[in-house]
């Protein structure tokens, strides 16, 4: 591999579980749901997901795994913000914390066990295209998967009705209320699915990447999938090109590290690169309000009760 | 099917009783968790909350963690009130530490009570600008406060980490990743002779009445109050939205640079690297228990530190990891956000 | 029986840096009948003064601190307990009832640097490091010096991930080292990931503070590993004996503190045999792997020929030798 | 037209129980095919809650229910809508990031192809005389073309029973005029319809029969061709209606507030542009300013109260005082007093006490001390302003949420009064408040007027401004009319004026106007 051919591979790496994970809130957030829970529901996820494997040999259990562990968080925070309609904001924080501590908990026994390196799918011809055939063609599974959940979600939100309902849901959860939807079910729905992604985004890490299990694995990357949504005024392509980018940028600071270079910046500034260049990013997003208010659920984070 | 059902006053006596039903649920959820482990649960609650308190030596312990929690807590608590969500009080906290030091080794060798005084100054002062660049972005371009002040916590960690391996390394350090021991003068009074309690713990207790002062008596803390509550009435009434977001932010930046300060000026001597200790962020959950209420500030700083210390006490005498405290932390605080239902909310009991 | 206490930075898993020192632990235990306390993931900072106080308290007799963030800690709780043993690993201030060890990791990089020269076919090896302290420089500098010893064409690539412990980084820098033709990489670093990595890609890797075979059985060609066990034992007799004296202790391959994990198959018999004539070779002070001309990167001769590095200017190193081509940030 | 089969729905000892209110009880009700049946009450009287119930948003607590001769019950909408009951609420329950014909899909069973959907939408509003265009975003749309999107929504599931909740609130009067041409054709075609309305002309104009609910209990029921206003609302609201005090005024002062060709660029997509606007109002004057809603009734407010302060300081004049750039505090100081539209939430906080709720505007006069809140100053003002405006309430301690709306729009009316202001501006000043709040409220703009202070009302009831202006002018599409003194001008040339055709509007929407007409 060439080192372009390299840089790209790896950052499609990166980008992935922050894609998956990015894209499950970017769900739960169209229908109304702030759910900053996403650190502590990838490291949930991330400790099922190679336990499982640990035990059965087979990743896509842990993936699963992964999946419902992070499906089983959001259904606390729904319940505690949902049914007990708790401060979304806090509640998140709280969950963060709990799911943080708890997969280090539960991850104990597994600190330092293997799981056997998962193979790249090639797929055949496409992998031969020069240059981007190996990075894009030849890739671990679940970034296959990944794409295949971008384009679920843009064809669900954009051309499907049950997508319509949930766009609608979140921008005025009592209009959908008054003609006869299940509001708070349908709100249930999407976190849970943010949760799963989270899950899985989680099980990625621990699984495919890594592979190994570590307290504190997760490193900040639910909360710049967090970021990714409101960086991408809440659209699946936008999260995507986001997602690639900010791999990029965590990336090639590495590359620029090992190639010796003669450039005089300490390696702590490079490393902070990704935030910066996160917070540089929201900043232009934010300024072009129009643009944040077409595509951002209006009822984001606020609490709903239909009174029957 | 049990349903809750809107009551026609908020409950004077739920809102009181919420914080103990939180505990309570908390205190199951450690029953379930230690009977899980095979551990004897009494056990586990007389090593998770009775042991750390055995001496002087150990209250005094409990006051000296819990000082930064409340330091940070206060301040956040005045932009919470206003729905102004700085998550970033630990980036705060460190940069706090950080000026503080500066200031520190400045005076190196130099006597005084003036270096002090200066130490506290900065730290406030490393903290305000820390939080002044969200407050920034988000009255210039409406950036999301939550994110930037985040993602800042994560520059703070490597910018720290950069200081102590560059221009504030102790010459006489072997290169090693820290500062000098500070100097006597730059140190805080020892308040309990024996103990590691110092100062700082004053100036916790004053910035609670301060807030308690500002939150309930003045005029700007009424409309930051206003403005959380109902953000279209404060536009109404003229309170300016971009003076809240500052003062909700520097007062939060402020407080927990202080608290930086407190603990570089107090347990540790000297700026290292581990400066931070997840303070910035438990203090939120201080906050939050305590429902952005100076008086509540203050209990929950005590339990939350408490939660810690019995979490190292559990690691040496039951074998039990250190994450023990945070899935303390988290259970305590879903409870609690969740059992606050019940002050606008009764059960019923509802046939359909 | 008496007590002693250990604290260690991290929780212990089953390999790395706390990983060892338990090892020791267990060892020390066995050949002493002592009973052993330990408290793992103790931040470096003021909980560890509480935790160190602690023991103290309850009458341990030796408390040893695995950290190097734990020194100041210590020394604070080591003067109102005089008639405790404090021991501190990796440290520079000494007690009246506090001493030192630490141990001359550089000796085995060096003789991985060796192997690394001669089994690498791009003449470029890769080094995933944590912080630019002095420990870690001289890892670096003595793992080019080997290399370059017997491959004066090899050169070394260095990616600082900012963090001891965060193996998703770890394993990114490693696939970028290798992505940059690296072959032979190797790691300051508390995971294994860079030895998976190393596996999964089909190149060579060094294992670091424990024998990390186990995690890339054909990448893995040695490790530089630790061995605390003796020293423990020593201490304790000591203490129990009543003849405990604070001292400082840097020890290499002469006390045995420093080894290499089995050698992998893949390295050939020649360089077997050579290898282990190098370790007695140290061992009995002949060889040194900064031993003149060591000249850096800026061409600057930091060890005269014929003279070698005293152990001051090893404690304070914060330079790359020849042979690096990544920069040091000033 | 007497048949029992002809019954469409039968309701039979409605009750609904909320926690601090009995909003219907035992309520009886029938509707028959083809007929169009109002449903009259004061606010609060629980004329919407009987609708919710009927359409499935909410549960009775007691009663039955008949349609077409069956016992049902009403699970949600939906139900509703498979039944063949189509509402249009209060409330629009539209979605304003969406296109019309999404939100039609929305409301309507399986998954209708989008194309086809327009198409239908395109006929469906064709036959009713209800043009909207299928492809736009609802937030694009003004108030009167979203209503219309609610009824073509509704009439596309052909429905049998149409309940309509206040749906004249937003219209033009000519506009008006064609929905009843619309209600109708629909009774004819054999659609029932229920009818919401305060307005008891245009029920004495439309509806076949009335009920009258009061406290959420039925009082009466009438043939409304057969009463007058005057006795439908002594039906409604068991005694005579007061009427105002309103004599001449004495005579114009000084000049209370100019606006100088206020031009306001709308930065928010869905807001409206404010153009060239110029007024004067004086001193001893109420001032009236009509329209219908989403014309830009919003963005001055804003304008004025300081909340969007301006880039340009004298395109406001307020007491001689340039004061564009000025926030509301300043504009305050100046001695303006402004009421807002919305009382819960942006005139008042809804959880704060009421003496919180004095200090939000009047902390001015004494209740602050170097920053410090004064309690006793804050709790003598509440006081004396609950009493002054015989605000019905628990104290000055009591939340602001706890109050009825029209004693709350007493307490903000009051709050603002006491302060003496020079010149007062207020918005939809009666909305929602019942007829005996109304009527409260309306004397003391007049006495507040007849005192000396300059008075502008902005308001969507035309009969309002009838009643209390001394001169009256319209805003349409961000611009405002000549004014009009009120001897001068009726109803049906504000009506008119209200959709744009003033003299001299220029380049207003002729063919809509004439449509309108
Ligand atoms: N109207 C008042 N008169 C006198 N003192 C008051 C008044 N309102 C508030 N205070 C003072 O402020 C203190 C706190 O007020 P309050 O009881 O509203 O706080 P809280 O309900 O606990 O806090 P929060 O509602 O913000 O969570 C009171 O104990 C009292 O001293
Ligand atoms: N969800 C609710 N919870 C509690 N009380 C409610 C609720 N909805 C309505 N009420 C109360 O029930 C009563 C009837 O309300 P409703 O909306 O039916 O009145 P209305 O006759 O439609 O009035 P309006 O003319 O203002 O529309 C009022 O006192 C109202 O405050
Ligand atoms: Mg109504
Ligand atoms: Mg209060």
């Amino acid at each position: 591999m060439s080192i372009l051919e390299s840089i790209l591979f790896e950052t499609i790496v990166a980008g992935t579980p922050l894609i998956i994970v990015a894209l499950g809130q970017l769900i739960a957030e169209k229908a109304g749901v702030l759910n900053l829970g996403a650190e502590g529901m990838m490291a949930m996820g991330a400790i099922a997901g190679f336990a499982v494997t640990f035990h059965t040999g087979n990743p896509w259990l842990g993936v699963l795994a992964g999946m419902v562990a992070g499906a089983l968080m959001s259904f606390l925070f729904a319940f505690v913000v949902l049914t007990l309609m708790a401060n979304q904001v806090a509640s998140g924080l709280a969950l963060s914390i709990f799911g943080v501590g708890l997969s280090a908990f539960i991850g104990k026994p597994y600190e330092s066990e293997i799981l056997a390196t998962v193979p790249t799918w090639r797929i055949p011809l496409l992998a031969d295209i020069p240059i981007i055939g190996g990075p894009i063609f030849n890739q671990q599974p679940l970034i296959y998967l990944s794409w295949a959940i971008f384009g679920g979600i843009a064809w669900f939100l954009y051309k499907s009705r049950p997508g319509l309902l949930l766009r609608a849901v979140g921008e005025s959860p009592s209009s959908a209320h008054s003609i006869g939807y299940p509001v708070i079910r349908i709100r249930y729905m999407a976190t849970l699915f943010g949760g799963a992604m989270a899950g899985i985004g989680g099980s990625f890490l621990s699984v495919f990447y890594t592979p190994l299990w570590v307290e504190g694995m997760v490193a900040g990357r639910g909360w710049i999938a967090i970021a990714l949504v409101v960086f991408a005024t809440w659209r699946p392509f936008r999260v995507m090109v986001g997602a690639y980018l900010f791999g990029g940028v965590m990336v090639a600071q590495l590359f620029v590290q090992g190639s010796g270079l003669e450039i005089n910046i300490p390696s702590q500034f490079l490393s902070a690169l990704p935030y910066l260049a996160t917070i540089i990013v929201l900043v232009i997003i934010s300024r072009d309000q129009n643009t944040v208010r077409l595509n951002a659920p209006v009822s984001l984070g606020q609490p709903y009760r239909p009174d029957a | 099917m049990l349903r809750l059902e809107r009551r026609a006053e908020a409950s004077a006596v739920m809102s009181y009783a919420s914080p103990l039903l939180a505990i309570i649920l908390m205190l199951i959820g450690g029953l379930i968790l230690f009977s899980a482990l095979g551990k004897d649960p009494i056990e586990g609650f007389r090593i998770f909350f009775i042991s750390p308190l055995s001496d002087i030596y150990g209250v005094a312990e409990l006051f000296l963690k819990a000082t930064p929690l409340m330091l940070v807590a206060i301040g956040l608590a005045v932009g919470f009130r206003a729905n102004i969500w700085n998550i970033g009080a630990e980036g705060q906290y460190i940069m706090g530490g950080v000026a503080a030091s500066a200031v520190a080794l400045y005076f190196y060798e130099s006597e005084g009570p003036h270096i002090l005084f200066l130490m506290v100054v900065a730290g406030g002062i490393g903290g305000m600008l820390w939080a002044s660049v969200p407050a920034f972005l988000k009255t210039r371009f409406n950036t999301n406060e939550i994110l930037v002040s985040l993602m800042l916590v994560y520059v703070a960690q490597l910018a720290v980490s950069w200081l102590v391996h560059g221009p504030m390394m102790d010459p006489e350090g072997f290169n090693f990743p820290q500062s000098r021991m500070f100097e006597e003068s730059a140190l805080l009074p020892m308040l309990v002779e024996g103990t590691r309690l110092n100062a700082a713990f004053l100036f916790a207790l004053s910035a609670l009445v301060v807030g308690y002062i500002f939150m309930y008596r003045s005029f700007f803390g009424f409309q930051m109050q206003v403005a959380g509550y109902a953000k279209d009435a404060a536009r109404y009434a003229g309170f300016s939205a971009k003076r809240m977001i500052w003062i909700g932010l520097l007062s939060g930046g402020g407080m927990a640079g202080i608290a930086g300060m407190s603990e570089v000026a107090g347990p540790m001597g000297q700026l290292t690297e581990h400066v931070s200790n997840n303070y910035g962020f438990a203090g939120i959950i201080v906050a939050f228990v305590a429902r952005l209420n100076p008086v509540g500030i203050f209990f929950a700083s005590l339990l939350m530190a408490l939660l810690y210390l019995g979490g190292e006490q559990a690691q040496q005498y039951m074998n039990l990891p250190s994450s023990i405290s945070n899935v303390f932390q988290g259970m305590l605080l879903l409870f609690l956000l969740g059992s606050d239902v019940f002050i606008n909310y009764r059960l019923k009991w509802k046939n359909s | 029986a008496e007590n002693v206490g250990f604290v260690y930075v991290s929780p212990i898993g089953d390999a790395g840096w706390t990983y060892q020192h338990d090892l020791g632990r267990l060892q020390m235990e066995k050949a002493t009948g002592v009973t052993t306390k330990y408290v793992e993931n103790v931040p470096e900072g003021p909980d560890a003064e509480r935790v160190i106080r602690e023991m103290a308290k309850r009458g341990d007799k030796v408390i040893f601190a695995t950290s190097f963030g734990y020194m100041n800690p210590m020394l604070k709780v080591s003067k109102q307990f005089p008639n405790t043993a404090f021991v501190h690993a990796t440290g520079y201030k000494m007690g009246k009832n506090m001493g030192l060890y630490n141990a001359r990791f550089y000796e085995g990089r060096y003789l991985t640097g060796v192997i690394a020269g001669e089994m690498t076919k791009s003449n470029v090896l890769g080094y995933v490091a944590a912080f630019p302290i002095p420990e870690v420089l001289q890892g670096i500098n003595a793992f080019i010096q080997g290399a370059r010893s017997v491959n004066p064409k090899a050169e070394l690539r260095v990616i600082w991930v900012n963090s001891w412990f965060d193996p998703g980084k770890e394993r990114q820098a490693s696939l970028t080292l290798m992505s940059q033709d690296a072959d032979v990489i190797t790691h300051h670093t508390d995971s294994t990931a860079v030895v998976q990595a190393a596996e999964e890609k089909g190149k060579y890797a060094f294992g670091y503070h424990s024998d990390m075979s186990k995690y890339g059985s054909k990448a893995h060609l040695t490790a530089t590993t630790h061995h605390w066990g003796n020293y423990y034992t020593k201490v304790v007799k000591a203490a129990m004996s009543g003849n405990w004296k604070p001292e400082n202790i840097w020890g290499g391959y002469k006390e045995g503190m420093i080894a290499l994990a089995p050698l992998n198959p893949a390295i050939p018999a020649e360089l077997q045999s050579r290898i282990a004539s190098m370790e007695k070779q140290i061992a009995a002070g002949t060889l040194h792997p900064f031993k003149g001309p060591v000249v850096d990167q800026d061409g600057k001769t930091r060890v005269a020929a014929g003279q070698t590095m005293s152990d001051g200017d090893l404690s304070g190193m914060d330079y790359y030798v020849q042979g690096v081509v990544s920069k040091l940030a000033k | 037209m007497t048949s029992t089969d002809d019954i469409r729905l039968e309701l039979t000892g409605i009750t609904k129980i909320y926690p601090s209110v009995i909003a219907n009880e035992d309520v009886n009700l029938k509707v028959r095919r083809g007929e169009i049946h109002a449903v009259l009450g004061e606010n609060g009287a629980g004329k919407s809650t009987l609708m919710k119930m009927i359409y499935g948003v909410a549960n009775p607590d007691a009663g039955e229910m008949k349609w077409q001769g069956e016992l049902i019950h009403v699970e949600n909408p939906a139900h509703a809508r498979s039944l063949g009951i189509g509402m249009v609420f209060q409330h629009f329950s539209l979605f304003e990031t969406l296109t019309v014909v999404e939100n039609v899909a929305l409301a309507l069973p399986g998954n209708p192809d989008l194309k086809d959907l327009s198409i239908q939408i395109a006929e469906v509003s064709n036959k009713y005389g209800l043009p909207v265009d299928p492809q736009r975003l609802v937030h694009a749309l003004s108030v009167g073309e979203r209503q219309r999107v609610e009824i073509v929504r509704c009439l596309l599931q052909n429905p049998k029973l149409l309940i309509m909740d206040e749906p004249t609130s937003v219209l033009t009067p000519q506009a008006v005029r064609k929905l009843f041409g619309t209600l109708r054709q629909l009774a004819a075609e054999g659609c029932s319809i229920l009818y919401i309305s305060h307005k008891l002309d245009e029920i004495q104009e439309l509806c076949h029969v009335a009920t009258v609910l009061r406290n959420g209990k039925v009082t009466g029921e009438c043939i409304p061709s057969e009463e007058t206003p005057k006795s439908m609302a002594s039906m409604m609201i068991g005694k005579e209606l007061p009427v105002c005090q309103h004599e001449a005024p004495k005579e114009l002062g000084e000049v209370r507030l100019r606006l100088n060709k206020l031009t306001v660029e709308s930065d928010d997509p869905f807001g409206t542009t404010l153009r060239d606007i110029d007024l004067e109002i004086n001193s001893g004057e109420i001032f009236g300013i009509a329209g219908v809603s989403g014309n830009g009734q919003q963005e001055l407010l804003y304008a004025l109260s300081g909340e969007e302060p301006l880039k340009q300081n004298e395109l406001i004049v307020i007491c001689g005082e340039a004061a564009g750039q000025s926030m509301p505090d300043a504009r305050r100081a100046l001695g303006m007093g402004f009421v807002p539209e919305e009382r819960l939430g942006r005139g008042a906080v809804p959880r704060m006490s009421l003496a919180e709720n004095a200090l939000l505007t009047a902390h001015g006069g004494g209740m602050l001390k170097n920053g410090m809140i004064q309690f006793k100053q804050m709790n003598d003002f509440a006081k004396n302003c609950i009493e002054k405006f015989n605000v019905k309430c628990g104290g000055e301690n009591a939340p602001a949420n706890s109050l009825s709306g029209g004693n709350l729009q007493k307490f903000i009316m009051g709050r603002e009064i006491l302060q003496t202001p020079k010149l007062l501006v207020a918005a939809q000043p009666t909305w929602g408040v019942d007829v005996g709040a109304a009527a409260f409220i309306r004397q003391e703009l007049i006495d507040l007027r007849n005192e000396g202070a300059a008075v502008l009302v902005i308001s969507e009831e035309l009969e309002e401004l009838f009643e209390i202006s001394d001169r009256i002018a319209v805003i349409a599409e961000g611009r405002l009319s000549p004014a009009k003194k009120l001897a001068d001008t009726n109803i049906d040339e504000i009506g008119v004026w209200m959709s744009g055709m003033w003299p001299g509007a220029g380049i207003a929407d002729v063919e809509e106007a004439q449509a309108n007409a």
